[in-house]
């Protein structure tokens, strides 16, 4: 029974984590502070909830199976989006607040791609 | 209650696919149809087909995806015209009447998950009681993929393998167009992509050490769940798309030219053609042995130990072809230069 | 001892599926070629015996993993499968054996393994489908038969042949999948995927309306794989730039086992059960016959390109089948059947023909084959016999599928008469079509002198021989073919007859 | 519940038609190939709609639910199948797209149809 | 016991959904993706328990790795495009016009 009341708040603290996850993917104001918000609670919220249904399952197989995911995502999920920050970084996405050329970028790039175009084909045919 | 989840995936599923439909831009189209395919398998699930839902997963959002994006690279990645209004006049035409067909259809169909309808009285319990007499695994979907239809199944390992021999088919040709001088700023193009060409995110430092830390690990669930087919949700197909994906994360980073230096295409064509040839010798075998083709109850004194014995080494025939296929298409695609 | 006999309905599949396998595997330079033709050869001697035993009454039916019938999957052969296992194992053959050079010149060397693996692929696929009596399984080998389809046409050296197999893949799909909805909604129906026992559950619910849209489902999309007017736009353009040798073979088979498929569900399963089907089927599928018959004649009147005329012709001939089975008569079946087969058999002659000029014409517009009859005289000749067979001029295969078509369609009265006016006027057009090509090659002066001159700027000069001997000699036995089932047309009309009395439920 | 049993008949037809429609207006051949898989994965849910059984559950007998009631193993078994053709198909059509783009220099079936013109 | 968190995450899962619609760059798109992912990896789990099936976890098992090298097949694909440009709205944009094609 005790059990049963860990795992069920557990999963709702899991829950609450991963929900305002989602809001902030949502409502923060630029890409790196999405991603804080995606990964940060992404984590918590997967811990939560895996060590919430782990509780349920007991000693078994499933147990590992659940701990091998857990093991896995906190592994995998920091790791791509680190590969998505220094990705955007490289390409030149500005963090919102150091310097406004975020919003003329796009408007050059807008341009450059009505003529030339990423797709190179101006040449081509 | 998971019948409110069906429909909320549900509605995702189709504000996704309107999305796709909409946006010009097709690398977004891609990321959206990998979203697409998750919301589908996560469907699957619900509606109890485990083992779809696992192929749809790997096969859907995970090789297909990969495929998408490699023909993008080669093709470039916006939609240059808008549909015209007369085209999407006809198509709305033409659409707006097969829907109607089909919605017409929907009254006097057997409501969702009655169990008295036709289609789980006719043949469906057979499967089941069957499976567990003569067969003797626990998972029937393998049962009725590899044994009861298994000649399905062969066929479809012949649909992989016509698919790779024609991605390769195709690739082997020389573009036309290459063979005539090029203008200085195309040949500059060319070679800065060829600097860029094959080495992989390298340069990358965590995703190298976790993606290397990682490769083995997949490689050895990709086996379990090849010969967990049994037991679980599993089998060749989709162990073959895992252990395809393994190979191809290496060759994401570490480059096209080493992954291919591993495991050499003349390897990756004998798997294609060796997979297949595995399982019709198998089915082969069977007539010999005076059975009817793919009768895997001949290969052993004890039918259902012939079963398990048939079943085990066709799915490692499918594993195998879908392997080799699926990473020589990948090699096609991720290897050909822009033109 | 293995009785082979019992096993030949699976081996007619297995043979060229497997041989593709190692086919692929195959590297030195023409063994391929030699793999793929013996393998061919071999499916076609299997056909042969098929053929052999269901005219000596013998019915053939296999399990598959020794399943009963409605829970693993059936096989089976009767007459009107073993006559389209025939054309389609011996155009094949046919095709291979004539097509050596021919596609040595298409495809490079390095590229042969994977060009003949999906060649015994697509045949596979071709002669899986009239093998199975299970609806899915027909599915997967529709898919095999198209995706190698697909490729084998994208082997063509024109560029134009990439966007044709596009149009092709997109449509070929979409139809597999209406066919697909079509036997989804059955099975939601009648919970069988197997055909025989489809027929049997199916009259309990024949009035319900999920079987009607399957049936309307079904019928579309096979029609959008036979290539049936309107639905036809993927063919011209996938049979003109394929490799020639490929057209032969394709256009002799490929859209006919979608007919086959078409004839065969429509009639051995809705049919009998659907109240009112026969005349939906008739009032539908008759008007797009004889516009087929009429538009597609009248577009090849004035097409410029060779092959391109041949394959509208294709689409008026797919026409006439689809009339016979329309009229929904015995004789009106038998006629559509026994088309098949000689269309088969004109139209690869037709073919194999042009792959015979393709070998020293680069260019394969009318105006500069003109005066071909002088240097490829035997060419030209097997080309008149197998233009008469198209046409239907007595004495050869096609008199006497137009004249089963005929005496079918007198039978029905005034719409008779009107589909007899069609008829005659779509083969006038023809005859037409078919005489432009003869006037150009044996009267037509090319435009500068008597040489012929290449328009293409590319293309290495001409050299006005006869074609290679292999290639010829094959094309004559397609002609005299042509000749002998005109003159004893014994075969093909049993073969139709007792597939049109199975078909109809009439006992022979 | 009677409506949300349809509703999925009903999402099988909405999807069918957004990928029908966006295979015949759509210009680019990509995305012809996207509406494709699109109308090929609403036949795959038709199917696995209609293999479901209330209160059922999924057909692997295990420990546990031995005796419990079992959805329909064939459509699945189908659905399989015909997943594994989908991609087959993808890929080629994909291949070919390549190809074009190579040779035409342009994956717009707009441009193509203007350059064969000429 | 399990709704709450099923519910939550179906939720979050629209969210991530709606950012992925919304870009505006490739990188949020592929942000909200990626979350999507992981997200979906917990509804599995969760729903292998909701029916009573662990067995079935090998599916989100399944999952997480394919998500994992899905991200970086499309790191690779933005790392290898011609011109890496951060912009991708030409949805909006009036780029699409029909008066583009005469070259």
């Amino acid at each position: 029974m005790a059990l049963d009341i860990a795992s069920w708040v557990l999963l709702s603290m899991g829950g609450l984590f991963v929900f305002i996850g989602g809001v902030g993917v949502l409502r923060m104001p630029d890409f790196y502070t999405r991603i804080h918000a995606s990964s940060l609670t992404d984590t918590m919220g997967a811990i939560l909830i895996i060590l919430g249904i782990m509780l349920q399952a007991g000693a078994s197989l499933a147990a590992i199976k659940l701990a091998m995911i857990l093991l896995f995502l906190l592994i995998t999920s920091p790791t791509a989006t680190n590969a998505l920050a220094s990705a955007a970084l490289l390409a030149g996405v500005r963090p919102c607040g150091t310097d406004p050329v975020m919003s003329a970028d796009k408007g050059i790039d807008l341009d450059t791609n009505a003529d030339a175009g990423s797709l190179g084909e101006g040449k081509d045919t | 209650m998971t019948i409110i989840f069906g429909v909320f995936l549900l509605t995702l599923m189709v504000i996704t696919a309107l999305a796709i439909v909409h946006t010009q831009h097709l690398f977004v189209a891609v990321i959206l149809s990998g979203i697409f395919s998750l919301l589908m398998a996560a469907n699957f699930f619900l509606l109890d087909a485990a083992d779809v839902a696992l192929t749809e997963a790997a096969i859907g959002a995970g090789i297909s995806t990969v495929l998408f994006l490699g023909a993008l690279t080669l093709t470039g990645e916006a939609e240059r015209y808008r549909s015209s209004s007369v085209n999407r006049v006809v198509a709305l035409g033409v659409v707006a009447a097969i829907t109607l067909m089909v919605i017409y259809a929907t009254f006097d169909k057997p409501a969702f998950g009655d169990p008295q309808t036709p289609v789980q009285q006719h043949v469906a319990p057979w499967y089941i009681d069957t499976t567990a007499n003569d067969i003797d695994i626990p998972n029937v979907v393998t049962a009725v993929l590899a044994s009861f239809r298994g000649y399905d199944t062969l066929g479809e390992v012949f649909v992989v393998l016509t698919a790779g021999i024609g991605i390769l088919f195709l690739f082997s040709a020389t573009p036309t167009r290459r063979k005539k001088p090029q203008t200085e700023q195309e040949s500059e193009v060319e070679s800065t992509a060829e600097i860029k060409f094959g080495e992989g995110l390298r340069h990358f430092l965590i995703p190298q050490v976790v993606g290397r830390l990682l490769i083995p690990f997949i490689l050895l669930f990709g086996l379990y769940v090849q010969f967990h087919g049994d037991y679980g949700p599993g089998g060749g197909f989709q162990a073959g798309a895992i252990i395809a994906a393994a190979i191809i994360l290496y060759a994401l980073l570490e480059g096209e030219a080493r992954a291919l230096r591993v495991i050499p295409q003349w390897v990756l064509t004998g798997m294609m053609a060796g997979g297949a040839i595995l399982y019709s010798a198998v089915g082969v075998v069977c007539m010999m042995l005076d059975g009817n083709f793919l009768e895997y109850s001949v290969l052993a004194a004890d039918p259902i130990t012939g079963q398990h014995i048939g079943i085990i080494v066709i799915e490692a025939g499918v594993g195998i072809t879908v392997t080799g296929v699926l990473l020589s298409i990948f090699h096609a695609f991720a290897g050909r230069r822009r033109f | 001892m293995i009785d082979w006999n019992m096993h030949l309905p699976a081996l007619q599949v297995i043979i060229p599926m497997l041989s593709a396998a190692f086919v692929l595997l195959l590297r030195p330079r023409g063994l391929a070629w030699a793999g793929a033709t013996a393998a061919s050869a071999f499916t076609f001697a299997i056909a042969i015996m098929l053929t052999i035993g269901v005219l000596d009454g013998q019915s053939y039916v296999y399990q598959m993993g020794n399943w009963p019938a409605p829970y693993g999957i059936e096989l089976g052969v009767d007459s009107f499968s073993a006559l389209v296992l025939l054309i389609v194992s011996g155009a094949s053959t046919l095709a291979l054996l004539a097509g050596r050079k021919s596609l040595d010149t298409d495809i490079a060397e390095e590229r042969q393994p994977l060009f003949y693996a999906a060649w015994l692929l697509a045949l596979a696929g071709l002669v899986g489908i009239p093998v199975a009596a299970d609806a899915f399984n027909i599915f997967v080998f529709m898919e095999i038969s198209s995706l190698a389809s697909y490729v084998l046409i994208a082997g063509g050296r024109d560029r134009r042949a990439l966007p044709a197999v596009f149009k092709y893949l997109v449509m070929g799909t979409i139809g597999a999948t209406f066919y697909l909805i079509g036997i989804g909604l059955i099975y939601l129906m009648t919970g069988t995927l197997n055909l025989a026992d489809m027929e049997l559950r199916i009259h309990e619910v024949a009035d319900q309306k999920p079987i009607l849209v399957a049936a309307g489902f079904i019928t579309i999309g096979l029609a959008l794989k036979a290539a049936v007017f309107p639905l036809h736009v993927w063919l011209p353009n996938a049979y003109t730039y394929s490799p020639n040798i490929v057209t032969v073979f394709l256009a002799a088979c490929a859209t006919k086992v979608s007919l086959y498929l078409l004839i065969r569900f429509d009639f051995f399963v809705f049919q009998p059960n659907l109240i009112n089907h026969d005349i939906q089927f008739a009032y539908f599928l008759m008007p797009l016959a004889v516009l087929a018959i009429l538009v597609a004649s009248g577009v090849a009147l004035f097409e410029k390109n060779l092959k391109r005329l041949f394959a509208y012709s294709s689409v008026a001939q797919i026409g006439y089948i689809l009339l016979g089975a329309s009229l929904v008569s015995v004789a009106g079946l038998t006629a559509s059947v026994v088309h098949m087969f000689n269309h088969g058999l004109a139209k690869g002659t037709v073919f194999l023909a042009i792959a015979c000029l393709a070998t020293r014409y680069t260019n394969l517009r009318m105006d500069n084959i003109a005066g071909a009859a002088k240097h490829m005289p035997w060419t030209m000749a097997a080309f008149v016999v197998a233009g008469l067979s198209l046409v239907g001029v007595p004495g050869t295969a096609g008199f006497i599928s137009k004249w089963y078509l005929l005496s079918a369609a007198l039978e029905e009265g005034t719409v008779g008469w009107i589909l007899v006016a069609a008829i005659i006027v779509s083969s006038l057009m023809a005859m037409a079509y078919v005489w432009r090509v003869i006037e150009t090659a044996y009267f037509g002066v090319q435009a500068n002198g008597n040489e012929p001159v290449v328009t293409n700027t590319q293309a290495v000069i001409d050299s006005p021989r006869e074609a290679p001997i292999a290639l010829l000699s094959v094309t004559w036995v397609g002609a005299l073919a042509n000749i002998y089932y005109g003159l004893a047309p014994s075969l093909p009309v049993t073969l139709a007859t007792n597939a049109a009395e199975t078909l109809m439920k009439v006992a022979p | 519940m009677e409506l949300l049993g349809l509703y999925h008949y009903w999402v099988f037809a909405v999807l069918l038609m957004i990928g029908f429609y966006a295979v015949i207006s759509k210009s680019n051949l990509i995305k012809k190939l996207i509406g494709l898989s699109i109308f090929q994965a609403a036949v795959f849910l038709l199917y696995i709609t209609m293999g479901k059984v209330a209160g059922g559950t999924a057909p692997i007998i295990q420990a546990g639910v031995e005796n419990a009631v079992f959805s329909n193993p064939l459509p699945q078994v189908l659905i399989l199948t015909a997943i594994v053709v989908g991609i087959s198909t993808m890929a080629l059509g994909l291949g070919i797209v390549v190809r074009i783009k190579e040779e035409y220099g342009s994956i717009e079936e707009r441009d193509i149809q203007e350059i064969d013109r000429r | 016991m399990y709704y709450v968190a099923t519910i939550a995450t179906l939720i979050t899962m629209a969210l991530a959904l709606v950012r992925a619609l919304q870009g505006p760059s490739v990188y949020d798109r592929v942000l909200a993706a990626n979350m999507f992912g992981t997200k979906a990896v917990l509804l599995f789990s969760i729903i292998a328990f909701l029916y009573g099936r662990p067995d079935f976890l090998d599916l989100a098992l399944t999952y997480a790795l394919i998500n994992f090298i899905g991200v970086f097949a499309i790191l690779e694909f933005i790392r290898r495009r011609p011109n890496d440009a951060i912009e991708d709205d030409v949805t909006k944009g009036d780029v699409n016009d029909d008066n583009v094609v005469g070259r």
